[in-house]
């Protein structure tokens, strides 16, 4: 498939389509709305289901397979916020504590952003790595930290923010369910893949939707903060996917897997970030994390990233 | 009947705050609370039910001092950061010598 | 199969069966209830899965062969209301007003009567024609507007409710639903049918559980609003599902194609239309229109209706 | 298999594992909370979907072949309160209404507990009589009647709490759904079953995931409420699962069928019962109540009751 | 424009009580009611979204000696048993002689 | 502490008003408002969870005569074909001069 193919392919699935119409209902003042429990609801299933299913691999992969890739994430994990706090510093001349907060969410990682890439490689005839959602777990937490860390230099509850991270319900339901996963192994597979597998795709397609609802109701904010944010939003996403593409492909994984590493790298938080800095950093301005995260970075990654990191994977792994 | 006069304090707040001031409030002396869930707008403008979560309205039946104290507080922890309005009004309450 | 067969097989579906046992429930006063958000989940799921599924089928179907169905619904969304708000004024004697909100509600359409008539057509046998879905998004919203302009002649804020109707979230769901069927094809459908198709009648079935307690805590007011009524909530289905029957036969449609068409244009809306009413005709009387529609007409074409409508297109089409 | 093996694959299901991690978030203060309404949601569909199975079953069933075990069912319905008064009177000490609101709870029944030794015995590979989930049904009311006019001997509105209990929502489902099944049959199952069969299984587990918070948050109250309340707690279901299993054995149940039977029997109710209490005895100590049933006899079945009841069953019919 | 003033009655109780209470404030001579559901904390320990199922909160609008007469009964049927508060403030009410 | 008297109107109204009342009370001046579900029964019989959706309670703390304006305005405009009842009263705002 030559590159416009795969554009169109990822365009046209119904995931990026879903989040395409939730954008329009809003812009078009549709009185559709989600309530706030099946968007929760939908979250806790979405966050479990990636677990568990990781477990279940990781449970079928030797340790010594794992390890490499595990350390190279933690490596990203904590690059990545750096780099994210730097450009912010710099390029967006802001502050410190509103650099941290924007790091915090560049530092972490968006499941969804992830489920979607996995969905384009599979979509696309690759076979990725059984145990990314390890990885997905991994990156989760130290982003988050480190650019706390950074915005808080000296002072402040850090380990206040530090338990809520850890404690916060994306880790508890991405680490549990890969716990359960990998305790309870293809027996425990066997009876819930009905519902934690099968449906899985379907669900994903309505909280994208949801998504988009929200993501279009960050539209007006992103005008007023203006148009270099526009951009830190889609360059950083691009630099951190490439380095997470090279990492993949050093670490020897397929071109499946680097796409999607790739994407894991490029992607910000949503869930985890937000509430953490909101209580760590509440100076910060959270029109400026959230439009960033929610209305640029993450439509970028959804509809041209992973076709990029796709395209760039293939060229490193071919 | 014994209805005691009370003062009522009623938070809406940001409700990632919820479990702070629940315990702010306990600390300075409320016996208890009830919160429900709640949306609504003001200067830093639409608190929907999306994303960033929605607002919570607290209510503490309270003795006068204890008001002043939980109003003195917030303003002077909360209000600069998150968006929280409060506001204090007269009730008589059954049984009301249980929430001095 | 016999008609008396065909009554049993429908009486004893799963989905019938759930609606009495709603009705049942809220007559002998049990504490049963689901919450808002479940029932508002799974409105949004029906909505957005019908709509998906024609879609998809859509995108199969040549463009000639949907043009004259859709033509010929587009004619009986116009119909429909005229002699709907005619029978109100002589039959009920109504003032224009109310004539006008139950000609709102039986110019449009109830897209869980229509799922009823597509289970009962496949159990019977017959492969109903795949675009049928799309016919359900034509016959939505016209109904809806003629009955407004009907009812306000020469006043009122009708811009406003033309768009409450266009833009409301079962016309949103449906149509958005529609489009990412048709785009996203065979494609899209392989990934989502676990979600999106397999579960699709369980959760109708639970949804038709609700329904039965709506419409049976609708039925004291049926006691009130009177006998007129009911004579005009089964009278004018059997009339208009006629005429559905018969069109659906003229337009070339199949046994199973014209039974659904006739159960399309016999049911009366109870989502689309009560809330553009409310808000375009505040005077109408909702006792009145909610009555009629939910607890006379549904569980008449529930129950006896689709049997009749399918015994007429057998006896027109065999 | 040996019953350490058999143990261990217990305590690996997703199930007690997803009941643990609820537990852990918990206790590790995590945020992770299921809205209400999707509670609400799960366990309706839960019920519903073990009633309508069930009645699929019978329909298949002779009368004959259920009449004996009903029977039978509905003699532990009697008893099981009686036993469960009197030792909370002996040995608890507690006054007549505490003893009646306790005599509730173990009179009746858990669908969960049920649940999950249907999954258990399935899993070791037994095929448990399908008519058992009828019996649920049957043992959950009588035995709330009994403690109740136990406890209220010349006094009190039992009409009220009698009417409470049979319309309450979880013998509306469970019953409704029994009747739904054996009405529609085989062939209403089949439209059905990938939304209330292939699923349940997961649906369950996240169902026990919020099990296991309410429970942790149960713990608390158990430390003041004191040593004797655990030890009522894990004995009485002993007694009255061995007596379950025998009383299946007895009525010619498969090893499978007895086991689940004698689950049933010493489970102890957590949804109806509570309810009925509340209203009917409202001088009764929740705490008390609710941290027997909950904190102490559900964990004790789930991890070690089931694989014991299964041990005895195998004993006296191997 | 008509402000009648009357008395606003507010109830805090588990919800299994809802059935009950709003017959007792209709047959004490309430003509309407609004409830919303609540969760909180107060002497029998913290009433969650968990189990036992939550609180309501139910508000009335009546006249004062309606308002009186459900204080009183609340106080003698409910409050030994149930985890319940009441209190009542001053309104003006808008066509306030529909609720008299 | 600035406590400043104020006027919270309460607006308790068919869900499906909602759009058009935030409207309204903006225009006619209030700078913010906090909204809860909520359901009820009136003259217009019970409002339940079903269908015909529910009601909202809605509250935004004004001056004084952007009340009288509120509730002008829905005497008006509302209340003879809607469901609605509107009643106010005296509160204590903090940073009270943040709602004149
Ligand atoms: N004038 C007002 N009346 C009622 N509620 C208000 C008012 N202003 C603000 N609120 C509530 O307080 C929250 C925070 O307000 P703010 O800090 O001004 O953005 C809003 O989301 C509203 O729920
Ligand atoms: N001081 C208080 N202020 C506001 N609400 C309270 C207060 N005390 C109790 N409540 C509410 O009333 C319910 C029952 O209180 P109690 O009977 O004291 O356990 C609690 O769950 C709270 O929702
Ligand atoms: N006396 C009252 N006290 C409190 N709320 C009321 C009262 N009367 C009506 N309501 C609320 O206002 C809504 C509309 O009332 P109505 O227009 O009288 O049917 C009801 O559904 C209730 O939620
Ligand atoms: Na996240
Ligand atoms: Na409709
Ligand atoms: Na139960």
């Amino acid at each position: 498939m030559d590159a416009l193919e795969l554009l169109r392919l990822n365009l046209l699935s119904p995931m990026v389509l879903a989040f395409a119409l939730g954008m329009a209902a809003r812009l078009l003042r549709s009185d559709l709305a989600f309530p706030e429990a099946m968007y929760t609801a939908l979250s806790i299933y979405l966050l479990f289901a990636i677990g568990f299913k990781g477990g279940v691999e990781l449970s079928k992969t030797p340790l010594t397979i794992v390890l490499l890739p595990a350390l190279a994430t933690l490596g990203l994990g904590l690059f990545r916020p750096l780099s994210s706090y730097v450009l912010a510093r710099r390029f967006l001349a802001l502050g410190r504590v509103d650099a941290g907060a924007l790091a915090a969410h560049y530092g972490s990682v968006s499941a969804v952003t992830f489920l979607a890439a996995l969905t384009f490689a599979q979509a696309v005839g690759h076979r990725p790595e059984g145990f990314l959602p390890t990885l997905v777990a991994l990156l989760e937490v130290p982003g988050i930290v480190v650019a706390l860390l950074l915005a808080k230099r000296g002072g402040g509850n850090l380990g206040e923010a530090f338990q809520e991270v850890l404690t916060g319900k994306s880790v508890v339901l991405l680490v549990g369910g890969l716990l359960i996963g990998a305790l309870s192994g293809e027996a425990g597979m066997e009876r819930v893949k009905p519902f934690f597998v099968d449906p899985f795709y379907g669900a994903l397609t309505l909280f994208l939707m949801d998504l988009g609802m929200v993501a279009a109701s960050r539209f007006a904010t992103l005008r007023q903060v203006g148009f270099r944010l526009v951009l830190y939003g889609t360059l950083l996403p691009l630099f951190h996917g490439a380095i997470g593409v090279y990492v993949g492909h050093l670490v020897g994984f397929s071109v499946g897997g680097a796409t999607v590493l790739g994407a894991m790298a490029a992607s910000s938080s949503y869930i985890a970030a937000p509430a953490a800095v909101r209580i760590a950093l509440p100076e910060a301005n959270p029109s400026l994390y959230l439009a960033a995260s929610l209305a640029v970075t993450f439509p970028f990654n959804l509809v041209l990233g992973i076709p990029i990191y796709h395209a760039l994977a293939q060229w490193m792994g071919g | 009947m014994d209805l005691v006069p009370l003062k009522l304090v009623t938070i809406v707040a940001e409700s990632i705050l919820e479990k702070k001031l629940v315990e702010e409030i306990k600390r300075l002396g409320a016996k208890g609370y009830t919160i429900v869930p709640a949306r609504g707008e003001g200067s830093r403008g639409m608190r929907s039910l999306d994303w960033e979560g929605q607002n919570i309205r607290l209510e503490t039946i309270v003795p006068e001092e204890v008001a002043l104290r939980i109003l003195a507080r917030l303003q002077e922890a909360y209000f600069p950061h998150y968006a929280v309005i409060a506001y204090v009004e007269n009730v008589w309450v059954v049984r009301g010598e249980k929430y001095i």
